[in-house]
């Protein structure tokens, strides 16, 4: 079906357009936009619904036609899965956009942003099915571009302004590894099928920039610098899009450039990922626990999980080179099932989080409270996107954790004797960074869900049923993925094959032990939440007799909303054993001689920005400023420098002979 | 058959936690509570009326239920020594540990459900110390699955036998060790929280249970009674290293069931509560164990 | 002719070395006014004697620009000047004779190298050539004032001229009135500029020329 | 025919200067423009004759530099005459130093040496004889001088000053290099060829290489002093920021192109006589130093017109660098002399109209362009896009296709340096103009009359079309001369 895969790309390119022209009429855009958008998803379902023998090729024109560009574009299982992803999570954080963003609150025209929302998405699908270096380049870039002015939709503040450019200079740092990566893997062709074996010590420095530039975008922890930051900035719907589909774009860019450079690659590089991977669900998870920014924390989150999703990749990499076929399925299997997992429940959290942000009009957790009482569905929302994204059973995020333990106990189990250590960790870096990762999560639904409101303005403020709608079927997917994971693992079978090199069929008869294990996890499931029914309806005929009172609190007299434990005290403890990996900030201010009013706030630092980016910045800084003394504005200086030039020119040359 | 190792469970839970307070007292030179004394506990909150915060939301409501039913599924795949549990299949233990947590993550909720200052430390306490426990939790199961080669639980301790003792000497007892500090530190034992102090500042998981009464807290007090046999029979199903699934191992499970308990009688009447900055050391502790009882299996197959 | 062609020669290396010493703007026009007018001549010894018109009105146009029309504009741009010289120490003008010594010597050993073929002029008009474009050079590069520093100019098209000469390379009439046109208006440019430059900055030390520059943080 | 493209703009130059009405002097301008570009346009259905023999010759190179030329001319001119009907005639006050009274330079005077300097940069394209090529760029360096010079205040003095000294001096160790390929030609004392392009290249296997050699270096130092690479660039920011900037939009779109063609004419010799690699080595070099030293400056700028003329200088060295690399990448480097040439032009007009509004041209003053000037605003990041190379702007494509080219050449170090220049190049510039083009401002939306950002748009949108379609008459034109360069 390439022509529901055109029609799709064309459709959102369209949309674009569309939205340009009907820039000022909002009630135009407010039809047209979901229109596109579910013309597009339903398109793209169908090109994946009827692929032809599983893979098809086309060419479209697109750059010079002189450069002999003929772009290919195919869309293989791998894509199928991306492309289905991305349009998903477009279709409802456009939804969510169009139903929360109001354009009489701010008078900008919104036809730009939902230009640039199209052209993202657009790029997005581009990507996947791009089947030339060319191609993939221009849609990554496109990709960076168009998300950038999504972030700089409220561009008058400063830190918006910061934020995106620090997004911006970042991606295009990753793009220059990627062009470098793409224009020598192309070196016979550009498109994709072109390309031969690279040579192994080839291979590795490539397969480095490949890790730099897709890492980049991933947010994997050295490069993660730009989505804390970006994420908070943009608006909700645009984080949450932004946080489940772009990061995945560098997960889907890290899957294919190992496909290309697979043989040659060395084991090392399966380690490597893990490490990177352990790095950042570790470092991200502690980072989000001690954050005070409602955004910033999920932003946090996303960077802790797409190392979980590393970790995963790099088993996959480390089985197949260990010829290990189970341990290198079930690892990619993780990877891919987390991607998915991850952004249902990212996107439910960080839309959730639009929701209280818009309501509350602060993202600062200390101010927030017992949102419970005042918007009790989205508190529920909430929570359930919680405990989906700490793995606990029977949400998805258990199923994804649990593959993930699963693939590392074939690591034990390998005949490797060294393996035994090196999956011995990766179990205890998942675990801990599971346990923080929880801890970050408790934080924000204990003390900003539940309780009592933190300040006496706090109102109500109930949901737009488009919203309800739209997060609820996030919530619903959420259990749904976890109820079918059995028929999600049938489904990513072609993909792991693809990735692995092996038979659909041996791919079948591997997995069967997993699918049943996994099939038997989903039953537990449905019997805890039946128990759970039952037990449910037991309890309540043993409470029905029940009186609502005040908080007891062990006698205290007059317990006020300001006595409730605050979010950074919750993990006090925590970020005291740990102060050297989260360095906090604190700042007192007093007012006069004699302080009767004191402030005190901490603030906690992201160490590896603080302590080695920025001061590596300051340096380079200091570099330019020395060399800009060239330009030093005599006339005489520059007539030497002409001079001199010649002068050296001539020497070269009498000794080039 | 399969249900032998859960019915126990589900009967003789409460006994356990009588065991301790019995050895408690004979330490203590008192006579103590009836053997009985935590059903009689039981059934009387069972039949007060319940009384809530008017904080707490549907989450308070919705905790005791979730503490028993999760509770109650791990023992469904919970061997007991010989006895098999009723489900088994690879990666159980995985499931059991998650299904823990899951328990721990709704009483701490429930705890800052209320806005209490008070229960929002004991939260605070216990999410800190969790998030510590678990990954030496998953490092001692993933070990003790290696020892016993398979990710199904019931499987892999099964093969703790008089075999594998004498060949694994040293990484049993140590992984024992490391799962007694744990089984202390999760249950809200001595050396980490005071169950008995009268001083709430003090403790960790009782304090978080301080607005909870009535049904809701016999249910809460039932399903930590399960959560104590639950640890207990892992370590019995470690440390006896004779299995068999007849009668016979209901006379090792009441041995070890009650040195179990006494233990943790006696460590509770001789020791002291740590500071509360020290508990981390201590389950660091249980985590060095581990390290080395891991290494120990390196060693063994490298 | 020859002779007189080499003395010629040798007074424009002369003028050279006096342009590393002098100090007077007014010294500098007229003497660069000399060297214009012996450049000027210098085709007409280079033809041997069998120029033709156009040879002789090409040279005698050279000869009134550079010598009349230049000094005029450079005269005209620093009238009313207060400052009349620029000072420089005498250890400098020590320094700059010896540079100029080491540059003579280099030119004329670059001149050696040059592949002998029939030149129009003796073979020491290539080493002049060379050293005045040097020489040019140095004066563009030391000087701080802005009409010292067009006199370097012109002494660096005077000994473009010269070696131009000497290697027969020149062009069609056309093109030659071309090149002279050009350097006409440029100095004429150049005066205008020096004119204004005499005007806003009260001297024209171009030291005070260098307020385009990049900024550092 | 060929002639009459150069007489037509002189004679209007020269009849600008006697008429002393501003109103007749605009539309002399425009009719001359206008005219260039019909000529122009004729040329593309059928090459003119050479004329004044042979030393004036059309071929596709040149045709190529001329259309561009000619196009950005006739926007430049339509922007001209609106910028002319805002400027004040009397005394008026220089914004940056407020006590200080300058007058622009006589209308007419303006006029006609912007139509000399079409003329002389037509020569340019259209000499095929080295001593008439050096002619035409001595010319249009003193065309140039008089309009860098419009606004009479210190600075621009001092920067047409420099401009002026540095490039004669450079033009001036050119015309050397024409002597020492005088002096290449010779065989047993006699001279084998004279200086027009047809002799030599016919005759470039006599050519002594050594001399040729040392004949590339001056032209290299030379030319490449008036095209801007480092580190011979240093009056070009000056000159750039100075001008008015209809002025820096020529001097960056054309002037530095023309120079660039001048040396590309010498490549070709170069290349014929067997030098080529020495040629194309230092070329390789001098576009990596020049891409660097922008970077360097780039980097932290405060003004954003010296920030464009870096970006030139960048460009140039980009240019260099294509060339370097090889003759698979000559027909990238066309192309992105054609796209570099129409956007940086583009931006240039548009930072006129910002600095007429915000009278700054500290990038720090100004912000918020997206709402107080929006069109302009808009413009200014498409041309931000588009002069950083992100697709689907023909920069992006130009510039791929010489890292490719490299990259199969195997110039690895080149390639990495290439990428970390431009990164770094594009850390600077994605700061200033995003900084500028975002933010709060307080004033109201200004009021832009069309003819201010007209001619950009329309040269943005050339490059946008040019990047997802090359019409099939340019891409032939392009093909043709990128095959000129590399068949010798």
């Amino acid at each position: 079906m390439i022509h529901a895969l055109m029609a799709c790309i064309g459709i959102l390119g369209l949309g674009a357009l569309f939205s340009l022209i009907f820039s000022h009429s909002p009630r135009i855009l407010r039809i047209g936009i979901p229109l596109s958008l579910s013309m597009a998803l339903g398109l793209g379902l169908m090109a994946v619904a009827h692929p032809h023998k599983g893979c098809f090729y086309s060419k479209i024109p697109l750059g010079p036609s002189a450069f002999h560009a003929c772009l290919e574009i195919k869309l293989d299982p791998l894509s199928s899965f991306f492309l289905i992803l991305i349009l998903f999570l477009a279709w409802i954080t456009a939804g969510f956009g169009m139903a929360t963003m109001h354009p009489s609150e701010d008078k900008r025209p919104m036809g730009m942003h939902w230009f640039w929302f199209h052209i993202l998405t657009g790029s997005m699908i581009l990507i996947i099915v791009a089947w030339n270096g060319l191609l993939f380049l221009v849609a990554w870039e496109l990709m960076s571009i168009s998300s950038f002015f999504l972030i700089g939709l409220e561009h008058e503040k400063k830190e918006v302004r910061n934020a995106g450019l620090l997004y911006l200079i970042l991606s295009h740092i990753g793009i220059a590894f990627l062009l470098f990566f793409f224009i020598v893997i192309g070196k016979g062709g550009l498109d994709f099928h072109l390309i031969s074996q690279i040579p192994p010590h080839q291979a590795n420095i490539l397969f480095l920039c490949a890790l730099i530039g897709f890492g980049m975008k991933a947010g994997v922890v050295p490069f993660h610098v730009w989505l804390p930051e970006a994420h908070p900035a943009a608006p909700s719907h645009i984080s949450a899009l932004m946080s489940t589909g772009l990061i995945s774009m560098g997960i889907y860019g890290l899957m294919r450039s190992f496909l290309f450079l697979e043989p040659s690659l060395s084991i090392d590089w399966g380690f490597v990922i893990m490490i990177l991977g352990m790095g950042s669900s570790i470092l991200g998870a502690f980072w989000a626990l001690s954050q005070r920014d409602l955004k910033r924390l999920l932003a946090y989150s996303s960077i802790e999980n797409m190392g979980l999703i590393f970790i995963g990749i790099g088993m996959g990499i480390t089985g197949l080179k260990i010829h290990n076929e189970l341990l290198a399925l079930l690892g990619f299997g993780a990877a891919l099932l987390h991607t998915i997992n991850h952004s249902l429940m990212k996107g439910l959290l960080f839309l959730t989080a639009g929701v209280i942000v818009h309501a509350q009009k602060t993202r600062n957790l200390e101010q927030l409270g017992g949102l419970n009482q005042l918007m009790p569905l989205a508190s529920f929302f909430f929570i359930w996107g919680s405990m989906a994204i700490c793995g606990l059973p029977p949400l998805n995020g258990f199923i994804s954790e649990f593959s993930l333990f699963w693939a590392s106990w074939v690591g034990i189990q390998s005949s490797h004797p060294d393996m035994f250590l090196v999956f011995s960790v990766v179990v205890g870096g998942v675990a801990f960074a599971g346990g923080l990762a929880t801890l970050a999560f408790l934080k924000v639904s204990g003390t900003v869900i539940l309780g009592h409101p933190r300040t006496e303005k706090s109102k109500p403020h109930p949901l737009k049923q488009s919203v309800k709608i739209l997060l609820g079927i996030l919530t619903l997917a959420c259990l749904l993925s976890s109820i079918l994971s059995v028929q999600l693992i049938r489904a990513i079978q072609p993909i792991l094959g693809l990735l692995t090199q092996t038979q659909p069929i041996r791919v079948h008869n591997s997995l069967q032990v997993f699918k049943i294990s996994l099939f038997i996890v989903t039953g537990l499931n449905v019997i805890l939440m039946g128990a759970l029914a039952i037990l449910m309806l037991v309890y309540l005929y043993n409470t029905a007799h029940s009186t609502r009172t005040r908080t007891w609190d062990c006698g205290y007299d007059q317990p006020t909303r300001r006595m409730q434990y605050t979010p950074s005290s919750l993990v006090q403890p925590l970020t005291r054993i740990f102060h050297p990996f989260l360095k906090q900030y604190s700042r007192m201010e007093y007012q006069s001689v004699f302080p009767n009013k004191m402030e005190f706030s901490t603030q906690a630092i992201d160490y590896l920005k603080e302590k080695i980016y920025i001061p590596m910045m300051n340096y380079f800084q200091q570099w330019i400023n020395h060399g800009k003394k060239l330009q030093h504005g005599r006339l005489q200086l520059y007539l030497i420098y002409v001079t001199l030039t010649l002068l050296i020119l001539l020497i070269w040359n009498g000794m080039y002979r | 058959m399969n249900l032998i190792a859960f019915l126990m469970a589900i009967l003789f839970a409460p006994l356990l936690v009588s065991i301790i307070y019995k050895t408690k007292a004979s330490m203590a030179g008192r006579k103590g509570p009836k053997w009985f004394q935590s059903y009689w506990d039981l059934s009387k909150l069972m039949r007060k009326q319940s009384l809530y915060s008017n904080a707490t939301s549907w989450i308070f409501r919705v905790t005791p239920v979730i503490n028993v039913v999760a509770s109650l599924l791990v023992l469904l795949m919970l061997p007991l020594n010989g006895w098999p549990p009723a489900i088994a299949f690879p990666g159980d233990l995985i499931v059991i540990i998650f299904l823990l947590a899951l328990m721990r993550f709704f009483t701490i909720l429930a705890a800052l459900d209320t806005g209490s200052s008070f229960e929002g430390m004991g939260a605070s306490r216990e999410a800190v110390l969790s998030s510590l426990t678990e990954p030496v939790f998953f490092l001692i199961l993933f070990s003790l699955a290696k020892l016993g080669h398979s990710l199904e639980f019931s499987k892999a301790l099964l093969q703790f036998n008089m075999h594998l003792w004498s060949q694994d000497t040293t990484s049993i007892f140590l992984l024992a060790g490391a799962i007694f500090i744990l089984l202390l530190t999760e249950n809200a034992r001595m050396p980490v929280d005071d169950p008995t102090t009268h001083l709430e500042l003090t403790m960790i998981h009782e304090v978080m249970l301080l607005d909870t009464g009535g049904p809701d807290l016999a249910w809460m007090e039932y399903a930590s009674s399960l959560k104590l046999w639950i640890f207990c029979s892992i370590w019995i199903s470690i440390v006896c290293p004779i299995k068999s699934s007849g009668w016979i191992n209901l006379g090792w499970v009441i041995i070890g069931m009650g040195l179990v308990g006494v233990s943790i009688g006696l460590v509770e009447s001789s020791m002291a509560r740590l500071k509360l900055s020290r508990v981390p050391l201590f389950i660091a502790g249980s985590f060095v164990l581990t390290l080395f009882a891991m290494i120990h299996i390196w060693s063994a197959i490298g | 002719m020859t002779h007189l062609t080499n003395v010629i020669l040798m007074i424009i290396c002369f003028i050279d070395f006096l342009f590393l010493v002098l100090d007077q703007l007014k010294a500098f026009v007229h003497w660069i006014g000399i060297q214009g007018a012996l450049v000027g001549f210098l085709p007409l010894l280079a033809s041997g004697g069998h120029a033709n018109f156009l040879l002789y009105l090409i040279a005698g146009l050279s000869v009134i620009i550079r010598a009349y029309i230049f000094p005029y504009f450079l005269m005209r741009a620093v009238q009313g000047i207060h400052f009349q010289r620029e000072t420089r120490s005498v250890l400098l003008i020590f320094v700059s004779l010896l540079a100029g010594i080491i540059v003579w010597a280099f030119s004329l050993d670059f001149a050696w190298h040059l592949p002998q073929k029939d030149l129009l002029l003796p073979s020491l008009s290539l080493s002049v050539g060379f050293f005045t474009i040097a020489i040019g050079l140095i004066l563009l590069m030391t000087r701080r004032t802005a009409l010292l520093q067009v006199v370097g100019y012109l002494n660096l098209e005077n000994g473009i001229y010269v070696l131009g000469i000497s290697l027969d390379m020149r062009e069609p009439f056309l093109v030659e009135i071309g090149m002279l046109l050009d350097l006409f208006v440029a100095i004429f440019i150049m005066g205008i500029l020096i004119f204004h430059i005499h005007q806003n900055f009260e001297n024209m030390d171009t030291d005070q020329l260098s307020i385009l520059k990049d900024k550092i943080q | 025919m060929i002639c009459w493209i150069l007489w037509i703009p002189c004679v209007a130059g020269i009849l600008s200067f006697g008429i002393r009405s501003n109103k007749i002097g605009r539309w002399i301008l425009l009719t001359a423009t206008i005219a260039h570009m019909l000529i122009t346009l004729m040329f593309w259905i059928h090459k003119p004759q050479p004329a004044w023999h042979g030393a004036l010759k059309l071929d596709s190179l040149g045709l190529l530099f001329l259309t561009v030329l000619s196009f950005l001319f006739l926007n430049v001119s339509l922007y001209t005459i609106q910028y002319l009907k805002n400027e004040p005639h009397e005394l008026h006050p220089d914004f940056q130093n407020p006590y200080q009274f300058f007058k622009n330079t006589p209308e007419s005077l303006f006029i006609g040496c912007l139509l000399f300097f079409l003329a002389s940069m037509t020569l340019v394209t259209l000499a095929h004889d080295l001593n008439v090529l050096w002619i035409a760029v001595e010319t249009t360096t003193i065309s140039s001088a008089p309009l860098v010079y419009f606004h009479r205040h210190q600075r621009s003095l001092e920067a047409t000053w420099k401009y002026l000294i540095l490039c004669s001096v450079g033009i001036a160790l050119a015309l050397l290099g024409n002597f020492f390929i005088g002096i290449a030609a010779v065989v047993h004392g006699k001279l084998m060829a004279s200086l027009s392009l047809g002799s030599l290249l016919s005759k470039a296997k006599i050519l002594k290489k050594a001399w040729l050699r040392i004949a590339f270096i001056f032209f290299l130092v030379g030319y490449g002093t008036k095209m801007g690479l480092a580190p011979m660039h240093a009056w070009l920011p000056d000159a750039h920021s100075e001008a008015p900037s209809m002025i820096s939009a020529l001097l960056s779109g054309t002037l530095l192109n023309c120079s660039f063609l001048a040396l590309l004419r010498i490549f070709v010799i170069c290349e014929a006589a067997g030098v080529g690699i020495f040629a194309q080595k230092l070329f390789l070099i001098f576009g990596l130093i020049s891409m660097g030293v922008a970077a360097l400056f780039i980097l932290g700028q405060k003004d954003y017109k010296r920030l464009l003329a870096y970006s030139s200088v960048e460009h140039m060295g980009i240019l260099a660098f294509g060339i370097g690399v090889g003759s698979s990448a000559f027909f990238a480097v066309l192309f992105h002399v054609v796209c570099h040439s129409l956007t940086k032009a583009a931006l240039f007009l548009i930072a006129g109209n910002i600095l007429t509004v915000y009278h700054s041209k500290m990038i720090l003053r100004v912000n918020g362009l997206a709402k107080r000037m929006p069109y302009s605003g808009i413009l200014w990041i498409i041309g931000f896009l588009a002069i950083t190379g992100m697709p689907p702007f023909g920069t992006f494509f130009s510039e791929f296709w010489i890292l490719k080219a490299a990259v199969d050449h195997h110039q690895m170090i080149g390639v990495m340096l290439f990428l970390l220049f431009l990164s770094m190049i594009f850390i600077g510039m994605a700061w200033t103009f995003l900084n500028m083009f975002q933010g709060e401002v307080f004033e109201t939306a200004h009021q832009e009359r069309r003819w201010t950002y007209f001619p950009s748009a329309i040269l943005l949108i050339t490059v946008l079309i040019l990047g997802l379609y090359l019409p099939m008459p340019l891409s032939q034109e392009l093909q043709w001369a990128a095959h000129w360069l590399r068949s010798y």
